[in-house]
């Protein structure tokens, strides 16, 4: 493309367009516009432009996946003629497992039920959204209830296909823990314990 | 010729041989065997004022080099046996062979390094299918035993004491978490009780017991140590509750060390 | 592209790339072609090409993602020069990098598997087992097997993760080790350092 036939603003649409491409690829969840909006610093009404333009590249362009509008945000997602091809795969790929982040997640909803979406998170320390949304997917976790605080927040538990799938009968079954995790006041004390720095009485030269 | 050899950041006798020997600022003939045989044994001394293990690695080594040196400090050549000339020529091209053979090897590793570089600032997308096909995903939980979803669990739901060091600039030799774990297992089951600040006594470094409470904490997880503290600030026994002859590595390990 | 070297006609070789974009979107690991091959019943060399072209179109095309050979296998990834935004966009970055030692180690083991402990141990002259143990529990070198001497000890190699973490397609695409025999002046500075005759000394100022 020596001949450039664009001016320069269309560059900048070019790689407004390859930004979009790139995060909306890794993203577990559809990406909102506002989202995406937010992260490249442009207008939303800019992004949907770009996004619909790349929906119509890769349609005219015969392309075996799409650029989909699901659930309020972008994703990729494959052709529905080539669904057979896909199926196909994913029967005979053995590969497929549950992250290391999933089992903890579901670990701690098993463990921790009734628990909303913020409390995981902060025992994880990271956003469990796209983890939460796999699980329930899969039917291991479901919304249990509502916290009855002002927020309302969805409550998790474990459902019956997740005790099945354990041979449990009930979450009474499981493997107790409590034994294996000192309590925050054990921790806060070792730390207490090196705070008393033991060199200080033996100084070396 | 001055070698600064003050960091304590070399990873084991040949690393710090190459790094006395190749030091950049140093012009190559200007480089003698005695210095740099002083510099080492130097360097060991203070590792071992450090309290730290001295491999017997380093030790082997620095016999080899006292020797070369010891022999070219002799002025004439008659009184030498020719045998232990030759096995000292032997031990020299040896010890030449190992250098190189390190050498290359660490320059494999700084192209590692690289391609890591390069290859991590691509994102591959690992995603999966859509809810269309949940169906038909094999089922994700085969294989997974009560025995990994509750070690998942403790290890989610463990308060995770926030390392202050960075860890990059320890002495990789010895200071990992799996290597204090191991002391742990071959100690603690001898003493039976004991305290944290008995454990950590000897300790001169920081780090060192902040390994060691998270090898501590480590232990506590896998419910093979009991953790007691009488009064608040006061000594943290540590009483040792698994079976006599366990081994570390029948433990599950969380190691902390890059 | 007329002068094609498969048989296929040009509608079919389409649908072939269509099916293959559509796999390779939802897999979890990059696919291998021989896998593609047996799925789609075409000849491996076909598939090659098929690949070959896609990640030639997307370049082209100056897409925000590339179509990757990596560890033996086809996946899609985002070019490196969007990593900022995915970066942001994911809220972290996730380079796990490796200290000196876990590189030097995985070094010796790339170019010396399948090798023990004890060999690893003799090249580096440091006792191997905390960085070993850190190799094994990142995936990035496994047990391979076992000597078959009296101590039949444990053999490691290195693994898909770790072809994945260098961004190679196999062990075979490392620059042969000849490359690495350190050149006339570092032998000759290892030489002098080593140097053990007073006649051929060359004594300081």
């Amino acid at each position: 493309m020596s001949d450039d036939i664009f001016p320069p603003v269309h560059t900048e649409i070019a790689d407004l367009k390859r930004a979009i491409e790139a995060v909306v690829l890794v993203a577990f969840d559809p990406v909102p516009p506002d989202l995406l909006a937010q992260l490249l610093e442009q207008p939303s009404a800019l992004i949907e432009q770009c996004c619909a333009e790349l929906a119509a590249d890769y349609t005219e362009q015969g392309r075996g996946f799409e650029l989909a509008r699901v659930a309020g945000g972008y994703r990729y997602q494959t052709r529905p003629d080539l669904t057979p091809y896909v199926e196909r795969f994913l029967l005979h790929d053995q590969r497929a497992r549950l992250s290391g982040a999933a089992l903890e997640t579901l670990a701690i909803v098993a463990y921790k039920q009734p628990i909303s979406r913020a409390q995981i998170a902060s025992i994880r320390g990271v956003d469990p959204d796209g983890v939460i949304r796999t699980l329930v997917a899969r039917g291991y976790i479901a919304e249990v209830g509502r916290d009855r605080g002002p927020g309302q927040a969805v409550l998790f538990g474990t459902t019956d296909a997740f005790l099945e799938k354990l041979g449990l009968d009930s979450v009474d079954d499981l493997p107790p823990i409590a034994d294996f995790i000192p309590g925050a006041d054990v921790v806060e004390a070792l730390e207490q314990g090196l705070r008393a720095t033991p060199s200080d009485d033996a100084q070396r030269p | 010729m001055a070698i600064d050899v003050a960091t304590p950041v070399f990873d084991g006798p040949f690393d710090l041989l190459l790094r006395l020997i190749l030091a950049e600022e140093v012009d190559i003939y200007e480089v003698s065997l005695a210095t740099i045989v002083d510099a080492y044994l130097a360097e060991i001394e203070r590792l071992q004022a450090l309290d730290l293990d001295v491999a017997t690695e380093f030790l082997l080594i620095a016999a080899t080099l006292v020797e070369l040196k010891a022999r070219r400090l002799l002025p004439g050549r008659a009184d030498v046996d020719l045998d232990e000339e030759l096995a000292l020529w032997e031990e020299r091209d040896l010890l030449l062979a190992r250098l190189l053979e390190c050498k290359a090897f660490k320059d494999v590793a700084t192209v590692f390094a690289r391609l890591a570089d390069d290859a991590d600032r691509s994102f591959a997308r690992q995603v999966g299918a859509d809810e269309r096909f949940t169906a038909l995903v094999p089922d994700l939980l085969e294989g997974t035993s009560l025995e990994r979803l509750r070690n998942a669990a403790i290890r989610a739901l463990t308060p995770r004491p926030e390392p202050t060091v960075d860890f990059f600039h320890v002495n990789p030799v010895r200071l990992t978490v799996a290597d204090a774990v191991a002391e742990l297992v071959d100690e603690l089951p001898r003493v039976g009780r004991t305290t944290f600040r008995r454990l950590t006594a000897d300790l001169a470094e920081r780090i060192e017991v902040i390994v060691c409470f998270l090898a501590i904490l480590e232990l506590y997880k896998q419910g093979v140590v009991q953790l007691d503290q009488v009064e608040r600030f006061g000594e943290i026994e540590v009483i040792w509750t698994g079976e006599r002859g366990l081994r570390a590595d029948e433990l599950l390990i969380d190691v902390y060390e890059g």
